[in-house]
């Protein structure tokens, strides 16, 4: 029983910099309180009332002091502040190389989405020094996502991503939390992150492979027949989302349009996924506004659907559009295992 | 505070003898039960209020004894998840907005505040029975809703889950919530306008207690930021009533502005329960050392400060949230603004104490208490504003630890100071003075037990609102439940002593404590019904003990 | 003994008349198609409005300094619930993540 | 110093201290006269913030849905909104006549001007009624009645039939107290609509701000009311007209809102009106 921790595993990059800002604060309080505890001791012990009609003298102030005891804290503060944000910075900005995974938080579990389409439900696997970027969304409430080994966390937003990544740097077992209160089994949206080597995990992806997400995605595409206006080869009716992902995108600018003349913008997830759910909302350049395009809502495209579809978008290279005519691919026929666990 | 008074004696400073011939006062000068509840009398109001307040302090901690039961154990074993659900969520809702945001101005405010200013009343004293009406109705809705029911959204309502997930009574506690916000938006405008216009002559701004000026700031806090609270809780109303998206993201609304509106008010609201026990010490510090307090316009300005910056904060709730990176650092960046003015309060009280002479009555206790709570409270919210440690600490055990140690071990362990300082001049008793004593000390003991544990357990990542959690945060969890026993203890106390004393305690003078302030040197224990028998005319600062002690010589005798 | 001498019963007059022009002179501008300029131009209008009817209805104009203050106090709070909040929605969809090689991060590569 | 202050104050008591003119906690009708104005003031300080959420509402997300924000603004009528700003405005003159009778301790006058001002008052609201009922037969009211499909298209048709900038088009005429039935494919259209959410989104603030509006409005007819009962007795006077003076304080502010929601609300859209 008196085996407990006081201080929680510190098991990603991350970690070791918010652990030296932590030391840092707790320095810098434990300095302050001992200075404010220790003269309130020391005052008492000195000054106490001696005699009923004692009236010690009377001072008013002292600019100099508090001068001194306004700037001091102040140039404290912005130290700490900067330091905050140089960890900030470390903890929001993926590496360019992490690996995507999707999440989807619900009531009450948490759904994780490989790009080689395996599956999970309240559990993920990383690799040891392989970074990891999770986009995160909710189908119902608020949940927030947090690893407090990897000194991670963000909330699940629904009707929005949001993002996160770490990379671990030792092998174990490490729990997963929901820390935004969403309902009756709040306390129960728990999971396990299993932090492997990199043939074990290769291993364990092996075992659960599936179809990839991006070849989900493709079926998708041709199911929803998005296929019949987003052509590829005749950007009559709609651009073409070859190498889409990440490009800056210009925007359409007609009369009483929203947008300011020659703005842009950056086609990230969550651009792609508000045009396929309020196609109107940014239309790229040279198309009319409202679009043509019907809106795809949650009751057409599930949020592990739109992950999917996601996921297909992003690995669209020059020319692999399919063709229009292509509505009933088989998994086989894309050299996948036929399928799904 | 030097005063010239043409005609009435001198306060006698110090003494605890009777100072009247048991004459008329406001206690005993009707006594029927509708001379209470119809009373427009600010002094008698703030023992309604006091009465009120106390009811649902009981309740709140009874909902919180059963939230530290059940996490005795790491297993949901005591309760189902959607009772203890329902607990936090009342723990939070009367907590918060019937004990904490009315507490001190409600109160002891209302008590002091036409006192301390040399006023007959406050500006508007129907307005003043009205709010206490309104908080009452307000409390009637909420407690139908908490009691009869249950309400499991947790007390900061977030959408789209209570707008459209739960079933249970979240209309009916907005609907009270929204009540109950016009009751503090009340009082706010009533004590501004009292400050404005009721001086009596020669009170000038710079003449007034520094509690004065805290209740004036906290005032300034209520009147801007209840408003909008009151317009989001309707809108929540309406969209589960209409089904309208407002929030919804299904719907086409925004959940993270449900946030931004929330927490405009509701980070605020921190200040309106921590402004005034701040005020309230500054009185404590400055008479139980007889200095005048150092630096006395720069403590005023610090509440006014306190009270303009708490409004640009906000966002640091959200920094997990979705908030846009850019938004996160500049509001991290103006969270450092409200430290600055904090910090200069505790070190002016320290250089007050500084070669004073100090006397350790159970006020003093109480005060030392709470700087002692508001220092480590204080402190431990740096890790909470830098961006990089609060992404780890956010939503954690750690934010329950440091909030409990500013709103309770801030606001009520101030709050008792001032009550025990005031209970004199409120009843014309003194209260027993070793229970009172121990009860200080327990509840700093209780208090550190209960909530220290939480920092440690909330750094390893225990999420808030956690009916069941992991084996290795049993210990920690345990220490807290036993602190929390301890910490029973010392607030049972004083609903024991404290009522006790209004009947059988030993007689009070006029200014037992030998302060300076209009409140002990002109008005009698109890007060009048119009507290001054002629207007008071000031010409000095407040806080001249020299005068107040070389001119009386009152407790040569003593 | 009056506690405030009335005001002459013709700014009231020509108050309103002003009041009556600008409001036709917003609704005129708003039929026309000023692009970006149209929200402005009738948001400056109204500013413009309100502060006849503040200046000269409410008194305003004569009125003490500590009036003038919870005014402004007023108008402070709302211009920062407006544009405190507005610094989230503005900069929401900045490109915060550097420009990297997605291709790594495309499926099938692991 | 003191002294004379406190001089005065005595004989500020003294002649005007009787009846109800002055409260016993004040010094001289002065001070309560100053403290009555200063609470009004703080009171409307917290209605701007009280307003404020909604309209910081409105600011974000006319932000994030412009587009429809002003094709849905098309749908009401800057006419009528110009002609009711004219009208609030006019009572808001008749009622600063009311508070200038009360400072020179007229009653009949107080009565006459209050009368006014609720009779323009109410031509406000019977002018707003008009339009809400429109407003519903065009199925925008933000319930689950609310369609936005049907709605564009009865406005435009109504627009093409030669009554210019009026929106009320023939077809509407004999709907006036019922409501035409929407059929099922506009229901099903506007389901997976995202556009129409967002319409439904301005509704709900158009219909939410301007009925707070007329909630204050009503409030001020009553509040007026049991002033001219007094008034008609005689109860004010040069010395105490503090509820008169807060009652105009109040109504301008009503008027001031509504100056604002007049171009928030009605004239986003107008120039696509003006287009057609």
């Amino acid at each position: 029983m008196w085996d407990f921790p006081i201080w929680p595993e510190s098991a990603s990059t991350v970690a070791p910099s918010v652990e030296a800002l932590y030391l840092f604060i707790v320095a810098l309080n434990i300095g302050i309180t001992a200075l404010v505890f220790g003269l309130l001791v020391l005052f008492s012990v000195l000054y106490y009332r001696r005699a009923d009609d004692q009236v010690p003298p009377q001072y008013h102030g002292s600019m100099l002091l508090e001068i001194g005891w306004t700037a001091i804290p102040t140039v404290i503060c912005l130290i700490v502040f900067a330091w905050g944000v140089k960890v900030y910075a470390e903890l929001v900005v993926p590496p360019a190389d992490a690996m995507d995974v999707y999440i989807v938080g619900r009531q009450w579990m948490w759904k994780a989405q490989y790009p080689g389409g395996q599956r999970e439900i309240n559990a993920l696997h990383a690799v040891v020094g392989k970074p990891v970027k999770l986009t995160i969304t909710s189908e119902d409430v608020l949940h927030s996502f947090s690893i407090p080994a990897f000194r991670v966390k963000s909330d699940a937003v629904p009707g929005r991503y949001t993002t996160l990544w770490f990379q671990p740097t030792q092998v174990g077992v490490y729990h997963i939390f929901c820390t935004e209160y969403c309902g009756t089994e709040h306390s129960r949206m728990i999971g396990k992150i299993t932090v492997m080597e990199e043939a074990d995990y290769q291993k364990w992806l092996s075992e659960k492979a599936e179809l990839g997400d991006a070849v989900q995605g493709r079926k998708l595409f041709a199911k929803l027949q998005c296929v019949t206006c987003h052509a590829g080869e005749s950007q009559a009716r709609a651009p073409s989302l070859e190498e889409i992902h990440m490009k800056r995108i210009p925007l359409s600018f007609d009369k009483g349009s929203p947008v300011a003349p020659g703005a842009t913008v950056l086609a990230d997830e969550n651009y792609l996924r508000e045009s396929i759910r309020y196609p109107s909302a940014k239309i790229a350049a040279g198309y009319q506004y409202p679009s043509i395009m019907p809106a795809y809502d949650e009751s057409l495209v599930s949020e592990d659907e739109m992950f999917q579809l996601i996921a297909y978008i992003k690995s669209l290279k020059k020319g692999q559009t399919p063709a229009r005519n292509e509505h009933t691919t088989t998994p086989t026929a894309l050299g996948a295992p036929a399928g799904r666990p | 505070m030097s005063t010239i008074i043409t005609s009435a004696p001198p306060a006698s400073a110090g003494s605890k003898d009777p100072g009247h011939g048991g004459g008329v006062d406001y206690l005993n000068h009707e006594t029927s039960i509708a001379s209470w509840l119809l009373t427009l009398d600010h002094k008698r109001i703030g023992i309604l209020y006091l009465v009120a307040m106390s009811a649902m302090f009981v309740l709140g901690g009874f909902y919180a004894s059963l939230i530290r039961a059940e996490l005795i154990t790491p297993k949901g074993d005591l309760m189902s998840s959607d009772f203890y659900n329902k607990s936090f969520t009342a723990h939070g809702v009367i907590m918060v907005f019937f004990v904490l945001i009315p507490l001190v101005p409600a109160s002891l405010g209302n008590f002091m505040l036409p006192l301390m200013i040399g006023a007959k009343d406050v500006a508007f004293p129907r307005l003043n029975l009205i709010s206490w009406y309104v908080y009452m109705i307000g409390a009637g809705f909420t407690l139908v809703a908490l009691i009869g029911g249950g309400v499991d959204s947790g007390w900061t309502f977030y959408t789209p889950l209570s707008t459209t997930y739960l079933n249970s009574n979240v209309l009916l506690t907005a609907t009270g919530l929204f009540i109950l916000g016009f009751s503090s938006i009340l009082t706010g405008l009533n004590f501004i306008v009292t400050i404005h216009r009721m001086r009596c002559p020669g009170m000038d701004w710079f003449r007034m207690p520094l509690f004065v000026w805290a209740l004036y700031a906290t005032s300034v806090i209520q009147l801007l930021g209840t408003p909008v609270i009151a317009i989001t809780l309707a809108l929540v109303g309406v969209e589960r009533l209409l089904g309208v998206g407002i929030f919804d993201p299904r719907l086409g609304g925004d959940p993270i502005l449900y946030q931004h509106l929330f927490w405009f008010y509701s980070h605020p609201a921190v200040y309106i329960m921590i402004l005034p026990p701040l005020g309230v010490t500054n009185e404590l510090i400055s008479t139980f050392s007889r200095k005048p307090i150092f630096g006395y316009s720069m403590m005023a300005g610090a509440s006014l400060a306190i009270a303009i910056f708490s409004f640009i904060v906000w966002a640091h709730h959200m920094f997990t949230s979705g908030l846009s990176p850019y938004a996160a650092m500049f509001f991290s960046l103006l969270t450092f603004s409200v430290a600055i003015p904090s910090g200069i309060k505790v070190f002016t009280w320290l250089a007050t104490l500084f070669r004073g002479s100090i006397s350790f009555d159970s006020p003093m206790l109480y005060a030392y208490g709470f700087i002692g709570l508001f220092t480590i409270g204080g402190m431990t919210g740096l890790f909470l504003s830098t961006l990089g440690t609060d992404i780890h600490f956010h939503d954690t055990y750690f934010v329950v630890a440091h909030f409990h140690y500013v709103m309770v071990g801030g606001a009520i362990v101030g709050f008792m100071g001032g009550l025990h300082f005031i209970w004199p001049k409120m009843f014309g008793r003194m209260y027993p003075e070793f229970p009172a004593r121990m009860s200080a000390i327990l509840i700093f003991v209780g208090f550190n037990l209960t909530f220290f544990p939480q920092f440690l357990v909330g750094y390893l990542g225990m999420p808030r609102r956690y009916h069941e959690y992991p084996d290795e945060f049993q210990v920690l969890n345990v220490f807290s439940s036993a602190g929390a026993t301890v910490l029973g203890v010392g607030y049972l106390l004083p609903l024991l002593y404290l009522p006790w004393s209004v009947f059988f305690g030993e007689k009070a003078g006029r200014n037992p404590w030998g302060a300076t302030t209009l409140d002990w040197t002109h008005t009698e224990s109890p007060p009048t019904p119009h507290n001054f028998e002629e207007t008071p005319v000031v010409t000095g600062e407040p806080y001249k003990y020299d005068t107040l002690f070389n001119k009386e010589s009152a407790l040569a005798g003593h | 003994m009056s506690l405030h001498p009335p005001a002459k019963a013709w700014t009231y007059w020509a108050n309103f008349l002003a009041l009556c022009v600008l409001t036709v002179v917003t609704w005129l501008t708003a039929r026309m198609d000023l692009g970006a300029l149209s929200t402005p131009v009738a948001l400056g209008i109204a500013v413009i409005k309100a502060a006849l009817v503040v200046l000269f209805f409410m008194h305003v104009w004569e009125s003490t300094p500590l009036t003038k203050l919870v005014i402004a106090m007023s108008l402070f709070m709302l211009t920062v619930l407006l544009t405190f909040m507005f610094t989230d929605y503005m900069t929401r969809n900045y490109d915060v993540l550097p420009p990297a090689d997605h291709a790594a991060a495309a499926p099938g590569k692991h | 110093m003191q002294v004379t202050e406190k001089k005065h104050a005595q004989e500020a008591h003294d002649d005007h201290g009787h009846g109800h003119e002055l409260a016993h906690h004040f010094v001289s009708v002065e001070q309560q006269h100053d403290a009555g104005n200063l609470g009004m003031w703080m009171f409307l300080t917290t209605e701007v913030l009280f307003f404020g959420g909604l309209f910081a509402a409105y600011t974000i997300y006319r932000y994030k849905f412009e587009k429809v924000f002003e094709q849905a603004s098309n749908i009401l009528d800057p006419m009528l909104g110009a002609i009711n700003t004219i009208v609030l405005i006019f009572s808001s003159v008749t009622m600063a006549f009311a508070v200038r009778s009360a400072q020179q301790g007229k009653s009949k006058a107080i009565v006459a001007w209050l009368g006014a001002t609720i009779v323009f008052g109410g031509l406000f609201l019977g002018i707003k009624y008009f339009e809400w009922k429109h407003d519903a037969q065009l199925h925008v009211f933000p319930t689950s009645d609310f369609n936005w499909t049907w709605a564009r298209e009865k406005h435009s048709e109504g627009e093409h039939g030669g009554h210019g900038h009026d929106s009320h088009g023939p077809e509407l005429k004999g709907y006036i107290f019922n409501s035409p039935v929407v059929p099922a494919n506009y229901v099903e259209s506007d389901a997976r609509n995202p556009e129409a959410k967002q319409a439904k989104l301005f509704f709900f603030l158009y219909f939410s701000m301007t009925s707070l509006h007329a909630l204050h409005m009503v409030i001020g007819f009553g509040v007026m009311a049991v002033i001219m009962a007094y008034a008609w007795n005689g109860y004010y006077t040069a010395n105490y007209y503090v509820p008169v003076e807060s009652i105009g304080l109040y109504w301008h502010f009503v008027d001031l809102v509504w100056i604002f929601l007049f171009p928030l609300l009605y004239l986003l859209g107008a120039h696509l009106g003006a287009g057609h």
